[in-house]
């Protein structure tokens, strides 16, 4: 892969491939990754795999990349978009995303094939922080919020924490990833709206239910969660019961992904209650569960 | 080798590719190495301490954005404290840029600011004056005049004024500025515009108005800074959809000494970079040795370097066109 | 089905959608069935014979174009002898538009033209006016109102004032041109802008600035529009980038009665009727009967028709955002 | 083909296609036109083959279309070009241009593919007229301006008038249609600016002298002339000694191509000598010789 430069598919109008040598020292890069694999999920979701360089692979759970998703001189999307990491595998030197299509810039990046370049920026934000050493992590996903949440699973078994996973979805032709998430040794457990399939019961109750259990049971030391505002509500207050901590990765639209734009800002509040607007790209996009405020 | 240096009045840039004030930020220094770049401008800072405008606070368009942000500011102290010392470990001059609700207030500020490590004070005069019921500084003479005068008592730095594109006749603002001191002029902010959702009704931003940046402004923002060339001797530095070497090259052939990115670096992190090299050769290319001999070099029609005849000329009404008909 | 007709003051149109001035012309006809369109717009007429600016007179953008034609003109005798007569064949109210270089030739050119077939006149204020060294009209509160009070007093037709975009203060001009007695305005004509050639240093137009038109200035003069509607009671009419009709529900949601359409023209010469087909098509997919319910129905933030809680609300000195400050 | 809307390829952004009965007696048609066949002739020229309603084979040599040259939803290039008649085949409902590849404009369009739709507007401006009945035409085409002309023979061959027709161009593998012209009972010569080749001379003096001799001989009534200033100007003189009269197409960059924006003006002088400026899309583009001037 090219660090800089490049003009097949989804890479930059460069003109000009710097001198690269005075950046390599840098954490974050703007790089062309060939695609190495790009497959359907299902209808909605799309699995991309890229070559990276080595800096790109430092790159943690809950952190994203910035991805340029157009056509080699087109000017539409004219911004890129944030993804996050969903697997890093750094013995091969690919970094891969879980995405679903919902729009123009990911109509575009799905049209990717293997060998296209896709121009990312990355690794960026601040990813899941494990430092507080629990024996026990919840995790909690609805939808895609599961591609920010798998790393996290190997991350913990890699640190010999436990983990259980609930995912929420829609139906069950979008849980993906068990298997993934299985291997990394969680114990998952499948809940969907559709009340004829053979998963648990999504409505919030349900999955409250579930988590104090599973967190009763376990001795869960922290709660991380993606993906809907309703078990975010529910798992803020089943923290404050229980008094287990917890993060949560949030989404705003971005303009630069670098900290520099303040397009991203969301409302939190502190300890004693005062509001103040974060940038979720470089302020998170992990936030304390406890931090954040109902919208 | 190609001299890419320029002055900006009594300061040296080691080239002429700098930020746009809010564009740039200390988490690029994460991502290139920051000595390359000609000089450094910071985000407008406020006396008081600020959050913005609501969300949403951008939309996209086909070739640039519409943001409205609304200048967070942690104010002075934070930034005497945090962004000042942060820059001065790299080598480019350091600009700060300044914003305040009366005349008073900037010079106040100015003056607060007007520390070591700060090499030239930008005033961005786009801001609602509360005199007026919000309306611009920039947008009148007067205005423009009362805050640079009131800067210009507080302060021994350098003063760039940055003016905003909402006007009318800039080349009359331009003047005022340079009249009241200014030592340069930025040209300029953000066009002011709006997006409606068809689907919901709702305005497309949180504040229904922002400014337009990116490419799709620099067609206008070009003739405004060719418009305040001609109108000042002051140097003028051209800020507005710059994404490429050609974009420099436009602005500096219309008359600017130097260039502000903005927009482009969202889009690639690395734009300033990869522009200052690709500028190196482009230069090369036209057989010139020095990036000035660009500044104010278009060739106005009918002056035919090689002499040919030009077409037979056409009977117009009146100078100019400032009008903007067609 | 889906009523599309509205009323520009005492005169109705089929719909809202008509050409702008100078981007329309007899060739038409021979391409689509004009009887069809909302009203004609002749292009400006001026009181003297004149050829227009040197050439180039056209030069591309990525998503539109900037002109600089200089408004050729045959004068008001070809103009009642030939242009009147050749659209009272159709059905369609006929709005003819003029300029001039002083407020009282502006008036005797409106009295000279006020004749049987002419329903409306459009007063082109983005012209230069000699007395203010070639700045336009419109460029002015004062010569706005000498403009329209001049008119005025020479003619019983209604009259609509094109305003320039080029200004600082819209919404004051169209109070301007209001209080002189303007029935509705036309918001906006071109905007100012440049290109130049970076490899010959030669600007790509032979009169080196012209106006930019097209998709590209939508979102500035969509800004604009809303800023008249808000400041004005005289129904105003948008023009700047429609291409679709989506764009419409924009300009009317943003409080236009009606739209213009130009440039967009050129490209699809079939552009006008695909509009006013797809117009019904999505009033409908809508749920609205009249096309007058778009009319300024765009939700001003915090007016939550669902009653749903906002996000919390932001701090934000000065209401206003005229600078256009991002 | 379709005379309105459409997505594939060179179309428009037609959300809508209208009722089209109302416009069906409009002489100017915008239409979706299929390709049939596009090729390559040498490195810079493209020969293409579209299929055309019944009102675009009404056009007449000298009349041109404006295509839209994008891909579907592309925002650039703008505004479209124009392009001469080359060939009418009213039997097979086909139209041919040939053209040269000199920018963006012509690079798109030159990715065209058999049964991608060409969006074309025309038949446009006024064509060359052959109503004053000479007995013999005399056809001098430079470069491309072989395209504009090419068309004129056969409409000579089918009113009964002589032609000879002069080509010049910068190299013999440039010299393309010398067998329509022949077909069209053409008599032609090549001349070239390559001494080395076996064509004749292209400079002026010679070419001129090759006029001189033509006119004697078979008593031209009509030059007709594109795509050289130069030769057009030596035309101009030669038809004012011999009091031929003649014809030439100009080109001039467009915006609307229907006589409506007053971009594509040019110069021109009536007979007591006055300049005028007239529309080179709707005046044009033929235009009397001796009416040019020179620029
Ligand atoms: C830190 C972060 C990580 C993310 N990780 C993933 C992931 O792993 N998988 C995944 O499928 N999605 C993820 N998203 C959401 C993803 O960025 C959006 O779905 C995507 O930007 C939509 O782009 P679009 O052009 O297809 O959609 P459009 O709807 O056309 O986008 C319109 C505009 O909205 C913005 N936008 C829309 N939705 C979002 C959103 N949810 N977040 C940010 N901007 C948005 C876009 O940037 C664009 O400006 C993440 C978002 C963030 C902030
Ligand atoms: C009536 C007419 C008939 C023509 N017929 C033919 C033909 O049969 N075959 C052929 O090869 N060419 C023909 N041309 C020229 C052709 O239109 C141009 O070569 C083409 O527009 C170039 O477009 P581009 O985007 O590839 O080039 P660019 O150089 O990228 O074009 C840049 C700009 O210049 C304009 N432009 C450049 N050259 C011309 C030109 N000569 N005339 C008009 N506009 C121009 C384009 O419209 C565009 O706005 C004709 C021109 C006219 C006016
Ligand atoms: C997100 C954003 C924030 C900005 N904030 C400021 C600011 O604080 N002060 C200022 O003077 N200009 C600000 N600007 C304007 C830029 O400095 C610049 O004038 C403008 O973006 C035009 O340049 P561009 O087209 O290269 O982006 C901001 C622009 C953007 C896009
Ligand atoms: C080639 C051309 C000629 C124009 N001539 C006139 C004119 O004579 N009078 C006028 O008021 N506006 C004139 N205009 C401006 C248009 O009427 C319209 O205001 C402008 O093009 C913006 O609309 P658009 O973006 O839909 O093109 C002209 C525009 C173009 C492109
Ligand atoms: S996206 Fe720019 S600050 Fe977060
Ligand atoms: S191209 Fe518009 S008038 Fe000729």
């Amino acid at each position: 892969m090219r660090e800089i430069g490049g003009t097949r598919n989804i890479s930059g109008p460069f003109q000009h491939a710097p001198d690269s040598d005075s950046e390599c020292l840098k954490p974050i890069a703007e790089m062309i990754c060939p695609v190495f694999d790009h497959q359907w999920l299902n209808d909605d979701y799309k699995h991309l795999v890229v070559e990276a360089p080595v800096r790109a692979l430092a790159a943690q759970p809950g952190q994203f990349f910035h991805l340029l998703c157009r056509e080699s001189d087109d000017v539409a999307p004219y911004l890129r978009r944030p993804m996050s990491v969903y697997r890093i595998d750094r013995d091969q030197g690919r970094i891969e995303f879980l995405y679903k299509v919902v729009g123009e810039g990911t109509r575009i990046l799905a049209e990717l094939k293997p060998g296209d370049g896709l121009n990312a920026v990355g690794p960026l934000g601040r990813g899941f922080d494990l430092s507080s050493k629990p024996e026990h992590i919840l995790l909690l996903a609805r939808g895609v919020g599961l591609a920010t949440l798998a790393p996290l699973a190997e991350a913990a078994r890699e640190r010999g924490i436990g983990v259980d996973a609930i995912l929420s979805a829609r139906s069950s032709d979008v849980l993906m990833s068990v298997d993934y998430l299985r291997q990394s040794s969680a114990i998952v457990t499948t809940v969907t709206d559709d009340p004829d399939d053979t998963h648990g019961d999504s409505g919030v109750d349900k999955v409250e239910e579930m988590v104090r259990h599973i967190a009763k049971e376990k001795g869960t030391g922290l709660f991380a969660t993606c993906g809907s505002n309703r078990l975010l509500q529910m798992l803020r207050k089943v923290g404050v019961e229980l008094g287990i901590s917890g993060q949560v990765a949030l989404e705003q639209q971005m303009g630069c992904g670098l900290g520099m734009c303040y397009c991203c800002v969301r409302p939190f509040q502190n300890t004693v209650g005062e509001i103040d607007y974060r940038r979720v790209c470089i302020d998170g996009p992990v936030f304390d569960l406890q931090e954040t405020v109902s919208w | 080798m190609v001299d890419l240096s320029v002055d900006i009045g009594a300061l040296k840039l080691a080239n002429p590719i700098m930020p746009g004030s809010g564009t740039f930020a200390e988490g690029m220094e994460q991502v290139v190495d920051l000595n390359c770049i000609g000089a450094f401008v910071a985000k407008t800072i406020t006396p008081e301490i600020r959050e913005g405008n609501p969300q949403p606070r951008v939309t996209e368009l086909k070739n640039g954005m519409i943001g409205s942000i609304g200048i967070p500011s942690k104010g002075p102290e934070h930034f005497i404290r945090e962004i000042v010392p942060f820059y001065n470990r790299f080598t480019p001059p350091f600009v700060a840029s300044v914003s305040a609700s009366s005349a008073e207030e900037f010079g106040e500020l100015c003056a607060q600011i007007s520390v070591e490590g700060v090499d030239v004070i930008e005033a961005n005069i786009s801001c609602p004056n509360l005199k007026r019921d919000g309306e611009a500084f920039g947008m009148r003479c007067a205005d423009t005049t009362d805050v640079l005068e009131e800067i210009k008592k507080r302060t021994d730095l350098p003063v760039w004024a940055k003016l905003t594109p909402n006007v009318g006749n800039i080349g009359e603002i331009a003047q005022a500025a340079e009249d009241a001191g200014a030592d340069a002029l930025v040209v300029a902010n953000a066009l002011l515009a709006m997006a409606i959702d068809t689907e919901t009704f709702r305005p497309k931003l949180g504040n229904v108005m922002g400014g337009i940046t990116g490419p799709v402004v620099k067609p206008i923002i070009l003739r405004m800074a060719y418009q305040c060339a001609k109108a000042v001797d002051i140097p003028v530095i051209g800020c507005g959809g710059v994404a490429t070497v050609a974009d420099v090259a436009e602005y500096m052939l219309a008359g600017c000494t130097a260039v502000q990115v903005g927009t482009a670096s969202f889009v690639h992190p690395t734009a300033m970079i990869n522009i200052i090299d690709g500028l190196a050769d482009y230069l090369e290319g036209q057989g010139l040795n020095s990036v000035t001999n660009l500044i104010g070099a278009m060739v106005e029609p009918g002056n035919n370097a090689e002499g040919v005849v030009e077409a037979p000329s056409i009977r117009t009404v009146g100078g100019g066109n400032e009008g903007g008909g067609v």
